[in-house]
């Protein structure tokens, strides 16, 4: 049944497997533009599925294996170990986990440091908030997801010590009216800067956003200034595109030896998109200690702390 | 005058998480008056709540609305078609709509809003003018938008429907004894799909809601099982539209309650939040329906 | 006399099992056509992914199939008893985390115990988890059909605590629970090959059942109950609550087998979405199985080849997977009208 | 005015219920329509009704101002209503949950709703002369209320043809006086009434003329002064019958005694403080009204249903038969086989494994034995015709051996043979040491049968002494009538 590889022609092959709907207009969708730009600028014969349970998740990664994938995308934390459970049986396939665990063989973790953004939009939040209160909504308690929530919160403390934070947690990526309700929820308690991780059910946020004076927004993942301009002072934002292409390219150049891929503020794919609409609402100064900030960062002189992924 | 505030602001979210469940509830309760128990309308609900974005997108938020009623209706008819028509049973048929729906929507929404997150227009919360002063109950009831004002006219228009008028008092008859109905003069058949319609553009209605007066954009599965809800909540308000009502608004409370819980940074698992709202609708079952028993005929096909 | 009656018989259960399918596959082929995917390579990818090799089979039909087959059998328990469980995904949900803590404390045992243990964990947490409707339904009349419904989202909750709660693996970073004991893994049965010892014990459970149903006076007093609760109840003298309730009981215990099978088969961990909504096609494996178990099963492999098949036809050709749920929704009323139409 | 029908024809699968049968109806008269079980009253009313479709013939409704309407059929029960045609139908057609005025206004295809329906329906119940709790729902009246429900349902429209199906088998004899006192003033003022019934000398107290039907065709009709009961008879069952002469077991030991019994179900008192003793050997016949607790006290003595003894004692030797009233929804599994419906009866002796073959094989036995005309033991229930089906009732109970047989209205809806062979099985069972209790609605199907005969009324229970005749039964039931 383990199809051979050298029966396909040496085509570039490049599998995406996603949890999720690729459109999400989230964490799914940026990987599947991804391997978009994977087949247009490296040329590579691309596929993509998506897998929400664990026994749909290995069966496709074996799946792909087989059919002599050269570089396999799980895209999450959860396809780690089904794809050390394959892995085994496919050497010449490279499996890269997104948000992934450790480095495993060919199985090769690529972690967003996603808390190196974060802690600056907490700096921000920290910064501008009249009330004291700031608050994140979270689709599910998952690690990527605390790993940005741990950011924000040292950013803004760094900032306003007695700074208060509210969470929520949806338990859903698709509920949007759930994300609206529980963003008006905080803000009725007085939170005025709210930050989202919870893709299509993080847009509520955005509307509960417009609709209320005085209320600011932190994307995530994505630059989402668009969603609220006159609400938006800022974006961590991952550039999984780039990411992907990125690591693709490494390994299509054949200069890749396995190890755990980790991007920062320094790499380009993590970074602060600041809305240059909302920055006359900025203290003076201000702009000066998130530059100096982002600097300690890249420079390895701040550690943000946060539970990284192994 | 802070407690005062937060209270009004609760409250007004229970309204408006309970507007399309109300909505549901209440076309459900018709349907379910005649006999007609539909586990599609959370199919119903999402492709209304689909044609909505749709409409929205191409013609603005009365074209939303209206293809909202369009999709609920269509959803509707293959129900009625299969469960009425051809007296299939209405527990498989209803769960097998929903699938199809689900599906369906899912396929459209892949192709009609890939690329990009298309943030639609959406219904602005209006004032209505003097009763918006009245405390607690202006600014909870009405300030909100045009689809919950509609609720308030759908529900004494439903109890009105079903208790005022003939055709109310023959769909009800449908609904504890068809054969009584028959030997009556009415046409069973006819009137259940009439109401299994009325009942699925009221759920197409209560998808309008969710996209245009709260959430503003289309996302799969986004009604995450709401259209159960509603049916559990027509079991709780006793199959009448004001009863509905009210434990649509249990049920939008319990709801706004769990935010309110979590923003408020309890130490309580916020998993049991999530829950409260499905708990309380079971342990109100046990209790407010005890031996109040629904339509007669409910789920029996003619 | 009773041979020649059956022939037709045997041939009619057949034509009505494949009409469904057929016009499944021929309304998918409508909407590829509509939406401007090319046909034949689809088509192609879905038999492929079904039926192309014995791994593929193996390894992602019966795979699949395997809970459909569990759970389709838990529905048909309670429906020939006239109890309607939707609420299988919160029982199966139920069972898996059940068989998950069995699972993760059972590290000395050999697996010839630790195996009997972790399926009977997800026996009892599904049972468990339907109790609160058959109470309801004994003392106050409450149907099951909104009861059990309504756990299932309780289910999704309990499943998402305890895997940020007390199961979450030992580095308390990710939702999940450690894998549990390997001597708790249900074994493969051939190498290279997914196929667990889980689809074997579906072919049992089956059998089991089918046996149960035809041949013991507790399988018949269940079916009397369903088919004639008047007559049942008169005749038969057999109490009508308390049979209906055993049913529904079993009913949820099996689906909790389900949840237990899955974990300890396939996942070997307890995960938040462990179910794409097994709960709810599984209904539709029983009613295309005409619910007689050995049906069942055949209908559940065919499900599980239909979904195998559609992972292949979006691997290979590109098709949204929810496309197969539409195949599905359309199999499911056809299957209904051709029952009607024979009825 | 006058209704018509002419050449009707209809048929249900292989049964033929009307055979070309004509039937007419004029102003001022009360025309009684009689027939066997099964002859095609119901059918008939229920086609001129709109209730039924004919396959062949014509209605025709001829109106006061001479207006005339002639149709193949009327498509619906309002169709019917408009042309002023009321009906009260064999089955109670009411609902349970709604009130009074909502039946009348449903019925009556009424736009009005609630006070306005009820204003309505208070003035139609005075005009008629027919009280009743406007508000009441119907699932909280009595048999009797809701028998004059039916009545004024069919008449809340103004109807002034009026179609009566059965409608005295569940009044007491006051209220049947009543209903045909009623019925005379009707046809006095103009209107038209058809009544079916089983009890000639009703018929003999209210009707003008007179139709019989016979297996679906017309054996008589004309002026009821022209005929005798036994004219009538004649014409129902196509000859004078000769019923064999029972042969008469002894009476052995008590097998069943009941003393101070009162039973309840549903919280309502049905049997009161009754006494009686039934012995092997004896064939004991209860004589009721529908709704006075003859129901409740056959099934408390086959310890079914949900029958609540609350004083007294009740003792049964075993193993008791019970022989339902309903044969396809309480006795039979119309989806099962004969085999398992067989099953189904004696499950309390079979094993916890099954023998299907053994079933089978039994099955097979009985349906040969006697006489079940089937396609065999895996053949469905629901293919049986009704009297095979009784008779497989029949069988499965006296394969038990049963001491006590419990038996009601055992030969409903038979023809004659088949209900003579079960009859003839009931005397044969009795004779070897059976201890028997029935109840039929038709006191002259009790009379047939039993050797003592039990009246009861309101729940009360007189027991008559041992071979009674016909004239001491009529008796009984006269002085307890008229001791209220
Ligand atoms: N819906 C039906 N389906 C099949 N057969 C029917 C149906 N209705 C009536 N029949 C048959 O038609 C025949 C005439 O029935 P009908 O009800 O008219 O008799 P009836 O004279 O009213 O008898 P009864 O005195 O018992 O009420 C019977 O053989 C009956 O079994
Ligand atoms: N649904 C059915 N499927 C197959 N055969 C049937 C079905 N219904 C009736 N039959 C057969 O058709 C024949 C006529 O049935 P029907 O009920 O008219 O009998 P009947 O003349 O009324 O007899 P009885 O006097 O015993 O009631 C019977 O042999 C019966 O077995
Ligand atoms: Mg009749
Ligand atoms: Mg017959």
């Amino acid at each position: 049944h383990r199809s051979p590889v050298h029966a396909t022609s040496n085509a570039f092959k490049v599998a995406l497997i996603t949890p999720g709907s690729i459109a999400d207009a989230a964490w799914n969708a940026g990987a599947y533009q991804g391997l978009q730009q994977i087949k247009d600028s490296l040329g590579a014969a691309i596929s993509n599925i998506e897998a929400h349970t664990p026994a749909e998740q290995e069966e496709a990664l074996r799946s792909y294996a087989a059919q002599g994938y050269r570089l396999v995308f799980g895209h999450g934390y959860e396809f780690q170990q089904p794809a050390e459970r394959v892995s085994r049986d496919y050497p010449n396939t490279i499996f890269i986990i997104t948000s992934g665990q450790r480095l495993s063989g060919n199985v090769i973790p690529l972690v967003f440091r996603i808390h190196e953004a974060t802690y600056l939009a907490g700096m921000l939040a920290g910064v501008m908030t009249r009330t004291g209160k700031i608050g994140f909504i979270g689709g599910m308690e998952l690690p990527p997801i605390k790993l940005g929530l741990d950011g924000w919160i040292q950013g803004a403390r760094a900032v306003r010590p007695d700074v208060q934070i509210r969470i929520t947690y949806l338990n859903s990526f698709d509920d949007a009216a759930a994300g609206k309700e529980a963003a008006l929820a905080m803000i009725r308690i007085g939170v005025d800067q709210l930050h989202h991780n919870a893709d299509a059910a993080g847009l509520g946020v955005f509307s509960a956003a417009r609709e209320s004076p005085g209320v600011l927004v932190y994307g995530a993942n994505g630059d989402q200034k668009s969603l609220a301009p006159d609400r938006v002072v800022a974006s961590a934002v991952v550039d999984l595109p780039r990411a992907l292409l990125v690591v693709s390219r490494e390994i299509q150049h054949g200069a890749f030896t396995p190890h755990a891929e980790s991007f920062g503020l320094g790499s380009g794919v993590i970074r602060l998109a600041v809305n240059p609409e909302l920055e006359r609402l900025w203290p003076t100064g201000l702009a000066e200690r998130i530059k100096a900030a982002s600097d300690s960062i890249i420079a390895g002189t701040l550690k943000v702390a946060g539970q990284a992924p192994r | 005058m802070i407690d005062s505030a937060l209270l009004v602001g609760f409250a007004a979210a229970s309204v408006r998480v309970g507007t399309p469940l109300a909505l549901a509830a209440v076309g459900e309760s018709i349907a379910e008056r005649s006999g007609m128990i539909n586990l599609g309308i959370e199919g119903a609900m999402l492709a209304g709540a689909f044609g909505a974005a749709v409409g929205a997108a191409h013609g603005g938020v009365a074209s939303g609305v209206g293809a909202a009623v369009v999709a609920g209706l269509l959803v509707a008819t293959v129900f009625a078609a299969v469960a009425v028509a051809a007296r299939a049973d209405q527990i498989i048929s209803g769960t097998a709509v929903t699938l199809g729906a689900t599906g369906l929507t899912g396929l459209l929404a892949q192709r009609a809003f890939t690329g990009g997150n298309l943030s639609l227009p959406i219904l602005p919360v209006v004032h209505v003018p003097v009763i918006e002063h009245i405390p607690l109950v202006g600014p909870v009831f009405f300030r909100q938008t045009v689809l919950t004002y509609a609720c308030y006219v759908l529900i004494p228009l439903a109890s009105a429907l079903l208790w005022r008028t003939r055709f109310g008092l023959e769909l009800r008859a449908c609904g504890e004894a068809p054969a009584a109905a028959t030997a009556a003069g009415v046409h069973v058949g006819r009137t259940r799909a009439l109401a299994v319609l009325m009942g699925g553009a009221c759920a197409g209605l209560a998808g309008a809601a969710l996209v245009l007066a709260q959430v503003g954009m289309f996302t799969e599965r986004m009604t995450a099982g709401r259209g159960f809800i509603a049916i559990a909540i027509v079991a709780l308000g006793r199959w009448n539209p004001w009863g509905t009502a009210a434990a649509a608004l249990l049920f939008g409370g319990a709801t706004a309650l769990q935010y309110t819980f979590q923003a408020a940074g309890s130490h309580v698992p916020y998993q049991l939040f999530l829950a409260l709202p499905y708990l309380l609708a079971l342990a109100a079952l046990g209790m407010a329906v005890g031996r109040h028993r629904g339509p007669a005929a409910l789920g029996q096909s003619h | 006399m009773s041979g020649t009656a059956l022939a037709p018989d045997r041939t009619r259960s057949l034509l009505q099992a494949t009409v469904p399918l057929g016009l499944g596959l021929l309304v998918l082929a409508g909407f590829l056509v509509l939406a401007g995917f090319p046909v034949m390579p689809a088509v192609n990818a879905l038999w492929r992914g079904a039926f192309g090799s014995w791994y593929a089979f193996s390894s992602a039909a019966l795979v699949h199939a395997t809970p459909l087959i569990i759970l389709g059998l838990a529905f048909t328990l309670g429906s020939k008893a006239g109890a309607i469980n939707v609420g299988m995904e919160g029982q199966f949900a139920a069972g898996a985390i059940a068989a998950t803590w069995v699972g993760l404390h059972l590290g000395a045992l050999p697996a010839m115990v630790a195996i009997p243990i972790v399926l009977a964990a997800g026996l009892l947490g599904g049972a468990v988890w339907i109790t609160a409707p058959v109470i309801l339904r004994i003392k106050f009349g409450i149907t099951e059909v909104i009861s059990t419904l309504l756990l299932n989202f309780v289910g999704y909750a309990a499943v998402s605590y305890a895997v940020t709660g007390p199961l979450q693996e030992s580095g308390r970073t990710y939702p999940q629970s450690d894998a549990i004991a390997a001597s708790a893994r249900l074994p493969q049965l051939s190498h290279g090959s997914r196929l667990h010892l889980g689809f074997v014990l579906a072919l049992v459970t089956a059998a089991l059942l089918s046996v149960l149903l035809r041949r013991t006076t507790w399988g018949f007093r269940l079916r009397a109950v369903g088919a004639g609760p008047r007559a049942a109840a008169l005749t038969g003298r057999i109490p009508l609550t308390k049979v209906a309730g055993v049913a529904l009981l079993w009913s949820g215990a099996l689906a909790g087998l389900g949840g237990a099978v899955e974990v300890s088969g396939v996942s070997y961990a307890l995960f938040q979405n462990l179910s794409p909504g097994y709960g709810f096609t599984a209904i539709a494996v029983a009613l295309l199985g005409r619910e007689r178990p050995m049906l069942v099963l055949v209908a559940g492999v065919l499900f599980g080849a239909l979904e195998a098949g559609a992972g292949a036809m979006q691997r290979d050709a590109g098709i949204p997977a929810v496309a197969v749920q539409v195949v599905e929704a359309v199999v499911i009323i056809t299957a209904l009208l051709t029952a009607r139409r024979s009825a | 005015m006058t209704l018509r029908l002419s050449r009707i024809s209809k048929h249900f699968g292989t049964t033929v219920a009307l055979d070309g049968v004509s039937f007419s109806a004029i102003p001022g008269e009360v025309h009684a329509l009689l027939g066997e079980n099964g002859a095609g009253k119901s059918t008939l009313m229920d086609i001129a009704y709109g209730m039924i479709r004919p396959e062949a013939g014509m209605i025709e409704v001829q109106q006061r101002g001479g207006v005339a309407l002639a149709t193949p059929a009327f498509a619906s029960p309002r169709e019917a209503r408009a042309a002023g045609i009321g009906m009260v139908h064999q089955h109670f057609t009411s609902i349970p949950a709604f009130t009074v005025s909502e039946n009348i206004a449903l019925t009556a295809g009424w736009t009005e709703t609630g006070r306005a329906a009820e204003r309505r329906a208070a003035h139609i119940v005075a005009r008629l002369g027919l009280p009743l709790a406007i508000s009441a729902h119907v699932e909280s009246l009595s048999a009797q209320m809701r028998q004059r429900l039916e009545i004024v349902k069919a008449l809340a429209t103004d109807a002034s043809i009026l179609l009566l199906d059965e409608p005295t088998a569940v009044l007491a004899p006051r209220e049947v006086h009543e209903l045909l006192e009623f019925l005379r003033g009707f046809a006095a003022a103009g209107g038209i009434a058809v009544l079916i019934t089983h009890k000639l000398d009703e018929v003999f107290r209210v009707a003008d003329r007179v139709t019989v039907l016979r297996r679906g065709v017309v054996t008589l009709t004309g002026v009821l002064a022209e005929q005798t009961p036994h004219s009538l008879a004649h014409a129902m069952i196509g000859a004078d019958l000769a019923r064999p002469i029972p042969l008469k077991a002894q009476p052995g030991v008590v097998a069943v005694e009941a003393s101070r019994l009162s039973l309840t179900r549903g919280g309502q008192l049905a049997v009161v403080n009754a006494s009686f003793q039934v012995r092997s050997g004896e064939i004991v016949g209860v004589a009721a009204i529908e709704g006075n607790g003859q129901r409740e006290l056959l099934r408390a003595i086959a310890g079914v249903d949900d029958v609540v003894t609350v004083a007294g004692t009740l003792e049964v030797a075993g193993p008791v038969a019970f022989i339902p009233e309903d044969r396809s929804s309480e006795a039979l599994i119309p989806s099962f086989s004969l085999a398992e419906n067989l099953l189904l009866g004696t499950l309390d002796q079979s094993s916890w494994w099954l023998d299907w073959n053994a079933i089978r094989r039994d099955t097979q036995a009985l349906l040969a034995s006697h006489d079940i005309r089937a396609g065999g033991p895996e053949s469905q229930a629901a293919t049986l015709s009704g009297g095979n089906q009784q008779k497989l009732v029949f069988a499965r109970a006296l394969a038990r051996q049963p001491r006590v047989i419990v038996a009601e209205n055992p030969v409903r809806g038979l023809d004659i043979q088949a209900a003579d062979m079960i009859q003839e099985r009931i005397r044969a069972a009795a004779r070897n040491g059976a201890a028997v209790i029935m109840h039929s609605s038709d006191v002259d199907e009790v009379l047939a049968l039993a050797d003592r005969v039990l009246v009861l009324r309101r729940g009360e229970v007189q027991d008559l002494p041992s071979d009674p005749t016909r004239e001491q039964i009529g008796d009984a039931l006269l002085a307890m009538a008229a001791a209220r």
